[in-house]
């Protein structure tokens, strides 16, 4: 038997494996396929205070070895969140983590302060939309902004907030280390690529909203040299996402670092993602002698040093 | 709510048809999809890309638990399904979506264009169990391009086949041909118009229906990636209850929806 | 017959397909496979002041429709290639592009300066190397590096001066900015992400340099992106570089607004990439009833504008 | 300067024989490559994933136009292609690469360990084509997982076989043997020592062939992607001239080389 339970800071989850925001809705068509009690928790699909429409479609686009996506947001607004939603999601048996975008730093603080007073186990500051104009990637490329929002948005919760950054930036380390400064309890590594593709036959971009963000197994190696960098700055649990498809690469997270992964894409491939790759890494650890899968964290062995 | 109910399910190849130069139709051992696909509903296909294909379920045969579908090559992945051999195998999900209503219906004509005549073979098979009368009406760019026609023809209802090209019944497209069979049908009662094709087609189809003061229910296509609803990023523009325009899931609320819904 | 010559600024090109830096040697060996005069031009290996090692093997790691590589800039120093190599480069009738990496401004001075009194047809700017710990990377991640160092690179050379920008940055459009505002000719894009790969079994790093930089299809969105963006900030030509892997590709490149584009990767995975690219290009232009390859340049027609 | 010769073949798998769980030897219709390839020498092999697997060569049948590739089972890459069946087609660029050095040569002694015994199965090969005298050494974990030795065997010159497992001839490593054959064997002038195997034992062997004052030429295996010298990540750390250690290209400069000049 192998032990899967791990911390992120004050929050015990049952086993690392977490359901990424945006790829898993509010869990309620995952609810048909599989057991979600099975899983470490789930991140909601990312909300704004009010009720966004989202971008036009088309919304998708494949790529090779991943998709860009336009989503824009597109949600029910916190309140119907709250009544319809998280009262099927806390039911489910495992943790709650609620992903938060606002367009200033206002609506975080007035979500956050909602949050309080909910059974959420954690809030996932989402500081990394690539598809929304306003606030978000912006206030995410920004250390000072960084600091200053995760600063103001703790004095409204005592729930652990997990700070998650855009990869679209110079330096992930001064990013992480602003967050670990302003009083993230976690941070979470990494969202979109900002990308583009192109239909050469209309010379039109494929996204209604032009651009989007490059998820799947593509962007693992940037996820996953992000994960191992910030690791050596914050002191901060790590949560990495970013290609899983796997088991192998979610335990490759584990050792650059993460305590936790988030699978996303790979939801939509293959709806039991979550659940296959819980699976598929206790077989690994097993096959390894590896009775915790919490001894993988941070063992990566850097050449040279 | 924490069954474990099959979504993904690795199926085998029994045979391929080759319609035309564009089109084949696979035939899928996959019996738990043909004992619960309802008309409408549609399956997505893994393949060598990232991405899985939606591809709309043209007929089941319930009894040896087969799943036709039709399949018109437009790029990479279609041409690769295409490709596919008896034994080969392939991961499906499904059936998945919002199929067409069929309750309560006394008639129904199908109005198919191009491969839309695939998914609405599928309303024929059903309304021909159910005891529906059902009439069809299929569009096709021309003679060359026609598919399914001895099938449908088989189907022993009404059916008439339009072509731009005007080399088969009607000269014209699959909404000219419709307006010609409303104008000689004498009304029944409880009759709808199911459609299925180019959205310029089924917008004039549904624009008919509503002169006719038909009900019409019409199947959309978007990019999809999960197919299970959970991603959004196969959003259709609806108009709600309230008057206000939305996007919904083409994937769960559709793909088929009320023509009068849709915002064309 | 479809017309392929192309203008990067002042210099000439017989087509747009340049082989990129780091993939096609100094065209000694690619000479065997296929006639170089077909090519629009060539991009040296990076080049130093002194000769290179490079850094220690495994210098390449497989990842999802892409590779990493830790080169680290091996080779031969400027005054070997200039009497070993550039005289075999300027034989093959295409034209020749040398790619230079400095640690410091007075290294990309001095080798602008030596290479002016050459035969060489472009000089460009690596700004973006990610597997040497100095110069490069770090003078191309800050706009006010990349300006000043351009600007003096122009008082030493008439030739020519392309700036290669390496993506890892905030805004890529800031930077394109900032090599206009020094004076570059034209702006390459893009070098490699900074990635990471991990032997799950040692967890030890594949790369002996522990990171690497990506390359290859898994990045193309994310280059085709900087290219569209910097295209509508930027009044220079531009050249597309990343993940192009057959004619579409590089079509999508040129509607996106390059002039020209580098082939990289594709070259090793078939030596033939370059010839074979250009002939599909012109293939699908003949198939699209187009008559010139330039007529693509910039005629992505962005949604909702 | 400009011909167009051709690296990339698209070939078609002629037979595909398995050795035992871990290892199968591929058969490739390859004309050109069986026409100039030399032992020692490699192909680069596409497969399901982004780079090509180099395979060492280990055999020709230059009159039938067919390559043999012996392939061990290590990661999805030799998995995929062990799996190829006849009527397959793959990508193969090669010849490639700086193979064993034969000429001038009275002796040869190949030591091989592992799948290290496939590619100097062609030096035998050729040998016996040039008359030159040949000696096998062929060192295994135990005899379950020894591969060719009924076709060293067959080869008529004197084979010894070694297994750590104690279960073959001599008990230890190809090294130990090779000391064995060392120690009985008559010296002959111009003997050389080529070796094919997991790094410590050709480092092993290396040294030995030193005592005995017989030049050694190894065969180095590194990480690769394009094969033919351009890109420059297969670097190995080699002595120079001068007595200062660089490095140069496994793919073109390698892989094999004088055990003299490598730095382990
Ligand atoms: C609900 C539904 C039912 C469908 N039923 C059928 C059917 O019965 N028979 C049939 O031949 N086709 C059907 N289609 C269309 C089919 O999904 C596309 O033709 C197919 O996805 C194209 O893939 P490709 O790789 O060949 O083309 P590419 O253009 O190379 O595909 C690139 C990407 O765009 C997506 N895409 C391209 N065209 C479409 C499209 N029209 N709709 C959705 N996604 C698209 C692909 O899925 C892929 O992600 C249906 C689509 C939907 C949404
Ligand atoms: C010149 C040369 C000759 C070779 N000859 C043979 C042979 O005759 N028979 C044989 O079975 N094997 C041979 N190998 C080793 C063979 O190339 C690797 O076993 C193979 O590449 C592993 O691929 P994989 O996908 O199965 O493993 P994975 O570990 O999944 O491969 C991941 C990546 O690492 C590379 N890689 C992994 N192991 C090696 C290795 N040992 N050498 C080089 N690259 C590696 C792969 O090519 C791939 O890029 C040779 C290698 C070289 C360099
Ligand atoms: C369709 C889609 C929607 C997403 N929506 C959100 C979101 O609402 N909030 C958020 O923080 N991240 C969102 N993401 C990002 C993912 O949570 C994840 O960070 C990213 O996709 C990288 O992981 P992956 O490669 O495993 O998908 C979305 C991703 C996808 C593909
Ligand atoms: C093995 C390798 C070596 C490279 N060396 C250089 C270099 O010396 N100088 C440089 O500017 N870019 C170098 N690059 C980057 C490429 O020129 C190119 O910008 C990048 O790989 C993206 O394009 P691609 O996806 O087509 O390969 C190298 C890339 C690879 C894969
Ligand atoms: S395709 Fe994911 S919600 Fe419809
Ligand atoms: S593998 Fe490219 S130089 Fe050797």
């Amino acid at each position: 038997m192998v032990t899967t339970a791990v911390q992120v800071g004050s929050l015990s989850l049952k086993n690392p494996v977490l359901a990424a925001s945006g790829t898993f809705g509010f869990g309620r068509e995952m609810a048909q396929y599989q057991d979600l009690s099975r899983l470490g928790g789930i991140c909601s699909k990312g909300l704004t205070l009010r009720p966004r429409a989202g971008n036009p479609p088309p919304r998708v686009a494949e790529t090779s070895c991943g998709m860009l996506n336009s989503v824009g947001l597109q949600n029910p607004g916190l309140d119907v969140f709250l009544r319809d939603e998280l009262p099927f999601m806390r039911q489910q048996g495992c943790a709650v983590i609620v992903n938060v975008a606002g367009h200033s730093t206002d609506e975080y603080c007035e979500m956050c302060r909602r949050l309080d007073q909910t059974p959420v186990d954690a809030i996932e500051l989402n500081l990394s939309c690539p598809n929304v104009r306003e606030g978000c990637m912006l206030i995410g490329s920004d250390a000072r902004q960084i600091e200053s929002l995760i600063r103001q948005v703790k004095q409204e919760t005592r729930k652990p907030v997990w700070a998650k950054l855009t990869p679209n930036v110079t330096s992930i380390g001064d990013m992480a280390l602003a967050a670990q400064r302003g009083g993230a309890d976690a941070i979470v590594l990494i969202n979109t690529l900002l990308g583009l593709a192109i239909d050469y036959r209309t010379r039109r971009p494929i996204l209604g909203n032009n651009t989007g963000g490059l998820s799947g197994p593509a962007i693992k190696p940037v996820a996953l040299r992000m994960v191992a960098e910030v690791s050596q700055m914050v002191d901060l649990p790590l949560i990495g996402v970013g290609g899983i498809m796997n088991g192998q690469d979610a335990i490759e997270f584990l050792i650059a670092g993460a305590s936790a992964i988030e699978i996303g894409t790979a939801s939509l491939i293959r709806p039991t993602a979550c659940t296959d790759i819980l699976e598929e890494m206790t077989a690994l650890a097993q096959a390894d002698g590896v009775t915790d899968l919490a001894e993988y964290r941070g063992t990566l062995r850097l050449w040279g040093y | 709510m924490t069954c474990d109910h099959p979504i993904e399910h690795l199926v085998t190849v029994r045979s391929s048809r080759r319609l035309n130069s564009q089109t084949t139709v696979l035939t899928l051992e996959a019996p738990l999809i043909a004992a619960t696909a309802a008309p409408g509903q549609f399956v997505n296909l893994s393949c060598d890309h990232f991405l899985r294909r939606p591809i709309g379920i043209m007929a089941v045969l319930r009894h040896e638990g087969l799943v036709e579908l039709g399949i018109r090559v437009v790029g990479d992945g279609t041409r690769e399904l295409a490709q596919k051999r008896p034994g080969d195998q392939l991961s499906v999900l499904g059936p998945l979506g919002h199929g067409f209503r069929l309750e309560g219906l006394q008639r129904v004509i199908t109005v198919g264009g191009g491969s839309g005549v695939f998914p609405l073979f599928f309303v024929q098979q059903v309304c021909r169990e159910r005891g529906i009368d059902a009439l069809a009406v299929c569009g096709y760019r021309s003679i060359d391009e026609s598919i399914l026609r001895d099938e449908y023809a088989g189907l022993g209802c009404q059916t008439l086949f339009a072509a731009d090209a005007g080399d088969l019944d009607v000269a014209g497209h699959a909404a000219d041909a419709l307006k010609q069979l409303l104008c000689q049908l004498p009304p029944v009662p409880q009759t709808a118009v199911l459609t299925c094709g180019p959205r310029p087609m089924m917008q004039a189809v549904a624009a008919l229906a509503r002169d006719y003061q038909l009900p019409c229910q019409v199947s959309l296509e978007e990019r999809m990636a999960c197919g299970i609803g959970v991603c959004l990023v196969c959003a259709c523009q609806v108009r709600e209850a309230d008057g206000a325009t939305g996007y919904q899931r083409c994937c769960v609320d559709g793909p088929v929806f009320d023509a009068e819904v849709v915002v064309w």
